[in-house]
Protein backbone atom coordinates (compact mmCIF):
# COMPACT_ATOMS: atom_id res chain seq x y z
CA UNK A 1 0.00 0.00 0.00
CA UNK A 2 1.91 3.27 -0.97
CA UNK A 3 -0.17 5.21 1.33
CA UNK A 4 0.92 3.47 4.24
CA UNK A 5 4.14 4.72 5.99
CA UNK A 6 5.42 2.12 8.23
CA UNK A 7 9.00 1.97 10.25
CA UNK A 8 10.83 0.88 13.13
CA UNK A 9 13.24 4.00 14.30
CA UNK A 10 15.18 5.23 16.75
CA UNK A 11 13.35 8.40 17.35
CA UNK A 12 9.85 9.23 16.34
CA UNK A 13 9.20 12.20 14.26
CA UNK A 14 5.90 13.74 14.83
CA UNK A 15 5.94 16.35 12.35
CA UNK A 16 7.47 13.84 9.68
CA UNK A 17 4.42 11.93 10.54
CA UNK A 18 2.09 14.39 10.35
CA UNK A 19 3.11 15.73 6.84
CA UNK A 20 2.56 12.26 5.90
CA UNK A 21 -1.15 12.37 6.87
CA UNK A 22 -2.03 15.30 5.34
CA UNK A 23 -4.39 14.19 2.09
CA UNK A 24 -6.97 16.26 0.29
CA UNK A 25 -9.69 13.61 0.22
CA UNK A 26 -9.46 13.80 4.05
CA UNK A 27 -11.61 16.23 6.45
CA UNK A 28 -9.60 14.17 9.49
CA UNK A 29 -6.48 13.28 11.04
CA UNK A 30 -5.98 11.43 14.09
CA UNK A 31 -3.09 10.31 16.04
CA UNK A 32 -1.85 8.97 19.12
CA UNK A 33 1.68 9.26 20.59
CA UNK A 34 2.75 6.56 23.34
CA UNK A 35 4.92 8.45 25.93
CA UNK A 36 7.33 6.93 28.67
CA UNK A 37 5.68 8.49 31.86
CA UNK A 38 7.60 9.02 35.00
CA UNK A 39 5.08 6.69 37.29
CA UNK A 40 4.19 3.24 36.72
CA UNK A 41 2.18 1.71 40.05
CA UNK A 42 3.66 4.59 42.08
CA UNK A 43 6.86 3.07 41.29
CA UNK A 44 9.31 6.16 39.18
CA UNK A 45 10.71 5.07 36.27
CA UNK A 46 14.30 6.31 35.04
CA UNK A 47 13.61 5.06 31.46
CA UNK A 48 12.05 2.21 28.63
CA UNK A 49 14.26 0.62 26.26
CA UNK A 50 12.21 -1.14 23.48
CA UNK A 51 14.00 -3.89 21.48
CA UNK A 52 12.39 -5.10 18.30
CA UNK A 53 12.55 -7.97 15.86
CA UNK A 54 13.01 -5.32 12.94
CA UNK A 55 11.78 -7.42 10.15
CA UNK A 56 8.75 -9.32 11.97
CA UNK A 57 7.45 -6.36 13.39
CA UNK A 58 7.56 -4.58 10.44
CA UNK A 59 5.77 -7.53 8.73
CA UNK A 60 3.11 -7.37 11.75
CA UNK A 61 2.60 -3.65 11.30
CA UNK A 62 2.41 -3.55 7.87
CA UNK A 63 -0.69 -6.36 8.31
CA UNK A 64 -2.42 -4.38 10.99
CA UNK A 65 -2.31 -1.23 8.41
CA UNK A 66 -4.11 -3.22 5.57
CA UNK A 67 -6.57 -4.76 8.14
CA UNK A 68 -7.75 -1.35 9.20
CA UNK A 69 -8.06 -0.34 5.77
CA UNK A 70 -10.43 -3.01 5.00
CA UNK A 71 -12.08 -2.44 8.38
CA UNK A 72 -12.54 1.80 7.43
CA UNK A 73 -12.39 4.21 4.53
CA UNK A 74 -8.90 5.36 5.27
CA UNK A 75 -6.48 7.61 2.67
CA UNK A 76 -3.20 7.59 4.86
CA UNK A 77 -2.01 5.34 7.81
CA UNK A 78 1.50 5.39 9.88
CA UNK A 79 2.92 3.26 12.25
CA UNK A 80 6.16 4.03 13.74
CA UNK A 81 7.62 2.30 16.63
CA UNK A 82 10.80 3.64 18.47
CA UNK A 83 13.76 1.04 19.65
CA UNK A 84 16.33 1.72 22.20
CA UNK A 85 16.52 3.44 25.33
CA UNK A 86 13.30 6.34 25.79
CA UNK A 87 13.74 8.79 28.72
CA UNK A 88 10.41 10.31 30.60
CA UNK A 89 7.96 12.19 28.29
CA UNK A 90 9.73 11.01 24.91
CA UNK A 91 7.42 9.26 22.21
CA UNK A 92 7.79 5.31 22.07
CA UNK A 93 5.02 4.32 18.96
CA UNK A 94 3.09 7.10 17.06
CA UNK A 95 -0.06 5.72 15.39
CA UNK A 96 -2.24 7.91 12.74
CA UNK A 97 -4.73 7.60 10.03
CA UNK A 98 -6.80 10.22 7.44
CA UNK A 99 -9.74 9.89 6.66
CA UNK A 100 -12.88 11.72 4.95
CA UNK A 101 -14.60 11.23 8.18
CA UNK A 102 -13.76 11.46 11.66
CA UNK A 103 -15.29 8.79 13.16
CA UNK A 104 -13.17 6.28 10.83
CA UNK A 105 -10.11 8.21 12.22
CA UNK A 106 -11.04 7.65 15.68
CA UNK A 107 -11.88 3.92 15.27
CA UNK A 108 -8.73 2.63 12.93
CA UNK A 109 -6.43 4.99 14.98
CA UNK A 110 -7.97 2.99 18.12
CA UNK A 111 -7.27 -0.21 16.35
CA UNK A 112 -3.73 0.20 15.37
CA UNK A 113 -2.54 0.85 18.44
CA UNK A 114 -4.81 -1.87 20.61
CA UNK A 115 -3.79 -4.34 18.18
CA UNK A 116 0.18 -3.33 17.80
CA UNK A 117 0.09 -3.37 21.47
CA UNK A 118 -1.01 -7.21 20.94
CA UNK A 119 0.55 -8.75 18.26
CA UNK A 120 3.96 -6.40 17.18
CA UNK A 121 7.12 -8.34 18.74
CA UNK A 122 8.80 -5.21 20.30
CA UNK A 123 9.78 -5.64 24.05
CA UNK A 124 9.44 -2.92 26.62
CA UNK A 125 12.29 -3.45 29.87
CA UNK A 126 11.31 -0.47 32.47
CA UNK A 127 14.04 0.68 34.18
CA UNK A 128 13.96 1.94 37.78
CA UNK A 129 16.25 2.95 40.49
CA UNK A 130 17.20 -0.94 42.01
CA UNK A 131 15.88 -3.27 38.81
CA UNK A 132 14.40 -3.51 35.33
CA UNK A 133 11.45 -5.53 34.21
CA UNK A 134 10.42 -7.05 30.78
CA UNK A 135 7.13 -5.69 30.50
CA UNK A 136 3.86 -8.23 30.85
CA UNK A 137 7.20 -11.16 30.73
CA UNK A 138 5.45 -13.11 33.74
CA UNK A 139 1.68 -13.43 34.82
CA UNK B 1 19.47 -25.12 14.28
CA UNK B 2 19.86 -21.93 15.57
CA UNK B 3 17.17 -19.42 17.47
CA UNK B 4 16.99 -15.84 17.49
CA UNK B 5 15.90 -15.03 21.04
CA UNK B 6 14.60 -11.27 22.28
CA UNK B 7 13.37 -9.45 25.31
CA UNK B 8 13.60 -11.56 28.52
CA UNK B 9 14.12 -14.89 26.25
CA UNK B 10 17.83 -13.30 25.88
CA UNK B 11 17.75 -13.12 29.28
CA UNK B 12 16.81 -16.48 30.05
CA UNK B 13 19.01 -18.21 27.59
CA UNK B 14 22.35 -15.66 28.08
CA UNK B 15 22.43 -14.14 24.59
CA UNK B 16 20.73 -13.14 21.24
CA UNK B 17 21.04 -16.44 19.49
CA UNK B 18 20.75 -19.77 20.74
CA UNK B 19 22.33 -23.40 18.91
CA UNK B 20 20.12 -26.23 19.28
CA UNK B 21 22.13 -29.04 21.10
CA UNK B 22 24.20 -31.00 17.82
CA UNK B 23 23.49 -34.33 19.64
CA UNK B 24 19.73 -33.74 20.41
CA UNK B 25 17.15 -34.68 17.95
CA UNK B 26 16.07 -31.37 16.09
CA UNK B 27 12.13 -30.59 16.58
CA UNK B 28 10.09 -31.44 14.03
CA UNK B 29 7.35 -29.05 15.21
CA UNK B 30 6.68 -25.95 16.69
CA UNK B 31 5.41 -28.05 19.77
CA UNK B 32 8.26 -30.44 20.14
CA UNK B 33 10.82 -26.95 20.16
CA UNK B 34 8.84 -25.13 22.99
CA UNK B 35 9.02 -28.65 25.05
CA UNK B 36 12.68 -28.76 24.48
CA UNK B 37 12.81 -25.33 25.73
CA UNK B 38 11.04 -25.35 28.59
CA UNK B 39 13.00 -28.80 29.35
CA UNK B 40 16.38 -27.10 28.99
CA UNK B 41 15.26 -23.62 30.32
CA UNK B 42 12.72 -24.13 33.02
CA UNK B 43 12.14 -20.48 33.01
CA UNK B 44 10.62 -20.69 29.98
CA UNK B 45 7.56 -22.12 32.00
CA UNK B 46 7.04 -19.49 33.86
CA UNK B 47 6.46 -17.04 31.51
CA UNK B 48 2.75 -15.65 30.76
CA UNK B 49 2.99 -16.94 27.34
CA UNK B 50 5.42 -17.44 24.54
CA UNK B 51 5.42 -17.92 20.96
CA UNK B 52 7.42 -19.16 17.78
CA UNK B 53 8.37 -17.10 14.85
CA UNK B 54 9.19 -19.28 11.70
CA UNK B 55 10.24 -16.87 8.89
CA UNK B 56 9.07 -13.42 10.22
CA UNK B 57 5.48 -15.06 11.13
CA UNK B 58 3.72 -16.23 14.19
CA UNK B 59 3.85 -20.48 14.06
CA UNK B 60 0.79 -22.88 14.29
CA UNK B 61 2.06 -25.42 17.25
CA UNK B 62 1.77 -27.69 14.18
CA UNK B 63 3.80 -26.27 12.31
CA UNK B 64 6.82 -28.12 11.11
CA UNK B 65 10.22 -26.98 11.09
CA UNK B 66 12.55 -26.76 8.45
CA UNK B 67 16.62 -26.93 8.76
CA UNK B 68 17.22 -23.42 7.06
CA UNK B 69 13.81 -21.54 8.78
CA UNK B 70 14.64 -18.24 10.22
CA UNK B 71 13.20 -19.33 13.79
CA UNK B 72 12.72 -16.88 16.73
CA UNK B 73 11.03 -17.22 20.21
CA UNK B 74 8.82 -14.56 21.04
CA UNK B 75 8.17 -13.70 24.36
CA UNK B 76 4.92 -11.55 25.85
CA UNK B 77 5.29 -8.66 23.40
CA UNK B 78 5.04 -5.64 25.55
CA UNK B 79 5.67 -2.30 22.56
CA UNK B 80 3.37 0.59 22.90
CA UNK C 1 -7.14 25.73 34.09
CA UNK C 2 -3.03 26.32 33.79
CA UNK C 3 -2.53 22.83 31.58
CA UNK C 4 -5.31 23.95 28.75
CA UNK C 5 -4.47 25.72 25.84
CA UNK C 6 -7.11 27.44 24.08
CA UNK C 7 -7.16 29.63 20.88
CA UNK C 8 -8.64 31.21 17.96
CA UNK C 9 -5.31 31.62 15.41
CA UNK C 10 -4.62 32.61 11.72
CA UNK C 11 -2.85 29.34 11.68
CA UNK C 12 -2.53 25.90 13.63
CA UNK C 13 0.58 25.48 14.57
CA UNK C 14 0.63 21.36 15.13
CA UNK C 15 4.69 21.00 16.18
CA UNK C 16 3.02 23.44 19.01
CA UNK C 17 0.34 21.95 20.11
CA UNK C 18 2.09 18.86 20.67
CA UNK C 19 5.05 20.42 22.59
CA UNK C 20 1.74 21.50 24.65
CA UNK C 21 0.74 18.33 25.25
CA UNK C 22 4.10 16.75 26.13
CA UNK C 23 3.85 15.53 30.16
CA UNK C 24 5.77 13.44 32.43
CA UNK C 25 2.94 12.11 33.92
CA UNK C 26 1.17 11.18 30.50
CA UNK C 27 1.59 7.62 28.75
CA UNK C 28 -0.62 8.49 25.87
CA UNK C 29 -1.51 11.81 23.15
CA UNK C 30 -4.24 11.66 20.98
CA UNK C 31 -4.71 14.36 18.75
CA UNK C 32 -7.71 14.89 16.10
CA UNK C 33 -6.93 17.65 13.26
CA UNK C 34 -9.95 18.87 11.01
CA UNK C 35 -8.61 19.54 7.46
CA UNK C 36 -9.92 21.10 4.44
CA UNK C 37 -10.88 18.55 2.26
CA UNK C 38 -11.52 18.63 -1.68
CA UNK C 39 -14.78 17.27 -2.08
CA UNK C 40 -17.96 17.74 -0.53
CA UNK C 41 -20.52 15.73 -1.89
CA UNK C 42 -19.17 15.66 -4.88
CA UNK C 43 -18.73 19.32 -5.38
CA UNK C 44 -14.77 20.68 -5.56
CA UNK C 45 -13.97 23.15 -3.03
CA UNK C 46 -11.89 26.03 -3.62
CA UNK C 47 -11.35 27.08 0.37
CA UNK C 48 -13.21 27.36 3.48
CA UNK C 49 -13.58 30.60 5.57
CA UNK C 50 -14.14 30.40 8.74
CA UNK C 51 -15.37 33.23 10.76
CA UNK C 52 -15.73 33.26 14.92
CA UNK C 53 -17.72 34.99 17.51
CA UNK C 54 -13.91 34.77 19.33
CA UNK C 55 -15.09 36.12 22.80
CA UNK C 56 -17.73 34.10 23.26
CA UNK C 57 -15.86 30.78 20.88
CA UNK C 58 -13.20 31.15 23.50
CA UNK C 59 -15.47 31.32 26.53
CA UNK C 60 -17.25 27.89 24.61
CA UNK C 61 -14.08 26.02 24.70
CA UNK C 62 -12.74 26.96 28.03
CA UNK C 63 -16.41 25.21 29.27
CA UNK C 64 -15.60 22.04 26.65
CA UNK C 65 -12.38 21.40 28.23
CA UNK C 66 -13.16 21.69 31.30
CA UNK C 67 -16.44 19.53 31.28
CA UNK C 68 -13.89 16.92 29.55
CA UNK C 69 -11.24 17.11 32.70
CA UNK C 70 -14.60 16.57 34.62
CA UNK C 71 -15.18 13.42 33.05
CA UNK C 72 -11.84 12.12 32.34
CA UNK C 73 -8.42 12.22 34.08
CA UNK C 74 -6.62 14.43 31.60
CA UNK C 75 -3.24 15.96 32.23
CA UNK C 76 -3.24 18.69 29.31
CA UNK C 77 -5.91 19.86 27.04
CA UNK C 78 -5.73 21.91 23.60
CA UNK C 79 -8.39 23.46 21.34
CA UNK C 80 -7.16 25.71 18.57
CA UNK C 81 -9.48 26.53 15.67
CA UNK C 82 -8.31 28.86 13.14
CA UNK C 83 -10.52 31.72 11.32
CA UNK C 84 -9.51 32.93 7.60
CA UNK C 85 -9.29 31.40 4.50
CA UNK C 86 -8.07 27.96 4.37
CA UNK C 87 -6.80 25.76 1.68
CA UNK C 88 -7.72 22.31 0.76
CA UNK C 89 -4.99 20.01 3.10
CA UNK C 90 -5.04 23.33 5.65
CA UNK C 91 -5.74 22.45 9.38
CA UNK C 92 -8.93 24.31 10.48
CA UNK C 93 -9.12 22.68 13.91
CA UNK C 94 -6.84 20.64 16.05
CA UNK C 95 -8.29 19.07 19.64
CA UNK C 96 -5.80 16.79 21.91
CA UNK C 97 -5.13 15.75 25.09
CA UNK C 98 -2.27 13.70 27.11
CA UNK C 99 -3.36 11.28 29.87
CA UNK C 100 -1.69 8.41 32.29
CA UNK C 101 -4.24 6.02 29.45
CA UNK C 102 -5.19 5.80 26.63
CA UNK C 103 -8.90 5.01 27.21
CA UNK C 104 -9.15 8.49 28.47
CA UNK C 105 -6.95 10.07 25.35
CA UNK C 106 -9.39 8.78 22.83
CA UNK C 107 -12.80 9.18 24.76
CA UNK C 108 -11.68 12.68 25.36
CA UNK C 109 -10.53 13.77 22.58
CA UNK C 110 -13.76 12.51 20.36
CA UNK C 111 -15.72 14.86 22.94
CA UNK C 112 -13.72 17.50 22.39
CA UNK C 113 -14.37 18.39 18.63
CA UNK C 114 -18.07 16.86 18.54
CA UNK C 115 -18.94 19.02 21.40
CA UNK C 116 -17.14 22.16 19.54
CA UNK C 117 -19.11 21.16 16.53
CA UNK C 118 -22.27 21.32 18.10
CA UNK C 119 -21.46 24.69 20.83
CA UNK C 120 -18.73 27.20 19.59
CA UNK C 121 -19.67 29.53 17.84
CA UNK C 122 -17.83 29.72 14.57
CA UNK C 123 -19.18 29.70 11.04
CA UNK C 124 -18.08 27.55 7.68
CA UNK C 125 -18.38 29.48 4.19
CA UNK C 126 -17.77 26.47 1.41
CA UNK C 127 -16.38 28.78 -1.69
CA UNK C 128 -16.99 26.37 -4.71
CA UNK C 129 -16.15 27.78 -8.82
CA UNK C 130 -19.99 29.38 -8.76
CA UNK C 131 -21.00 29.71 -5.54
CA UNK C 132 -20.77 29.36 -1.60
CA UNK C 133 -22.75 28.33 1.07
CA UNK C 134 -23.01 28.74 5.04
CA UNK C 135 -22.62 25.15 5.88
CA UNK C 136 -25.64 24.14 7.99
CA UNK C 137 -27.21 27.02 7.77
CA UNK C 138 -30.38 25.50 6.32
CA UNK C 139 -32.19 22.40 6.77
CA UNK D 1 -30.25 47.96 21.26
CA UNK D 2 -27.51 46.62 19.14
CA UNK D 3 -26.50 43.40 17.90
CA UNK D 4 -23.43 41.39 16.66
CA UNK D 5 -23.98 39.69 13.80
CA UNK D 6 -22.35 36.62 12.35
CA UNK D 7 -22.09 34.00 9.28
CA UNK D 8 -25.28 34.09 7.25
CA UNK D 9 -27.01 36.23 9.68
CA UNK D 10 -24.47 39.23 8.84
CA UNK D 11 -25.39 38.44 4.81
CA UNK D 12 -29.03 38.28 5.59
CA UNK D 13 -29.14 41.65 7.29
CA UNK D 14 -26.23 42.96 5.28
CA UNK D 15 -23.29 44.25 7.79
CA UNK D 16 -21.93 43.00 10.94
CA UNK D 17 -23.56 45.06 13.27
CA UNK D 18 -27.43 46.17 13.38
CA UNK D 19 -29.25 48.50 15.52
CA UNK D 20 -32.53 47.96 16.27
CA UNK D 21 -34.59 50.80 14.44
CA UNK D 22 -34.91 53.66 16.96
CA UNK D 23 -38.73 54.05 17.00
CA UNK D 24 -39.73 50.06 17.42
CA UNK D 25 -40.19 49.17 20.76
CA UNK D 26 -37.08 47.56 22.54
CA UNK D 27 -37.37 43.31 23.43
CA UNK D 28 -37.74 42.55 26.70
CA UNK D 29 -36.14 39.03 26.55
CA UNK D 30 -34.56 36.90 24.03
CA UNK D 31 -38.23 35.57 22.34
CA UNK D 32 -39.49 39.23 21.67
CA UNK D 33 -35.80 39.86 20.22
CA UNK D 34 -36.28 36.75 18.10
CA UNK D 35 -39.49 37.80 16.59
CA UNK D 36 -39.13 41.19 15.87
CA UNK D 37 -35.42 39.62 14.03
CA UNK D 38 -37.82 37.21 11.99
CA UNK D 39 -40.63 39.90 11.15
CA UNK D 40 -38.18 42.24 9.60
CA UNK D 41 -36.22 39.89 8.01
CA UNK D 42 -38.44 36.96 7.06
CA UNK D 43 -35.00 35.12 6.08
CA UNK D 44 -34.20 33.78 9.64
CA UNK D 45 -37.60 31.82 9.74
CA UNK D 46 -35.48 29.71 6.98
CA UNK D 47 -32.41 28.58 8.46
CA UNK D 48 -32.27 25.70 10.60
CA UNK D 49 -32.72 27.23 13.64
CA UNK D 50 -30.62 30.56 15.49
CA UNK D 51 -29.69 31.35 19.12
CA UNK D 52 -28.88 34.53 20.71
CA UNK D 53 -26.06 35.63 22.67
CA UNK D 54 -26.26 37.74 25.82
CA UNK D 55 -22.99 38.41 26.73
CA UNK D 56 -21.20 35.75 25.53
CA UNK D 57 -23.39 33.11 26.43
CA UNK D 58 -26.00 31.51 24.97
CA UNK D 59 -29.70 32.77 26.22
CA UNK D 60 -32.78 31.05 26.86
CA UNK D 61 -35.65 32.60 25.10
CA UNK D 62 -36.67 34.20 28.49
CA UNK D 63 -33.45 35.68 29.18
CA UNK D 64 -34.28 39.54 29.92
CA UNK D 65 -32.12 41.87 27.60
CA UNK D 66 -30.48 44.82 29.00
CA UNK D 67 -29.84 48.06 27.16
CA UNK D 68 -26.39 47.73 27.66
CA UNK D 69 -26.00 43.81 27.37
CA UNK D 70 -23.45 42.46 24.22
CA UNK D 71 -26.30 41.07 22.27
CA UNK D 72 -25.29 38.58 19.20
CA UNK D 73 -27.28 36.83 17.11
CA UNK D 74 -25.74 32.99 16.82
CA UNK D 75 -27.29 31.46 13.04
CA UNK D 76 -26.43 27.58 13.27
CA UNK D 77 -22.58 26.73 14.20
CA UNK D 78 -20.45 24.90 11.83
CA UNK D 79 -17.07 24.89 13.24
CA UNK D 80 -14.59 22.02 13.42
Amino acid sequence: MKNTFIDIVDEIDTAQVYTHLIDAHSGGICVFVGTVREFTNNEQVISLEFEAYKTMAINEMQKIAEEATQKWSLNKVVIHHAVGLKKVTEAVVIVGVSSAHRDACFEACRFLIDTLKKRVPIWKKEVFSNKSVWVSAHP
Amino acid sequence: MKLLLFGIAKDIIGGSVFELPSGSKHPKNVLELKHILVQLFPEFAKLSSFAVAVNSQYAHDDEALQINDEIAIIPPVSGG
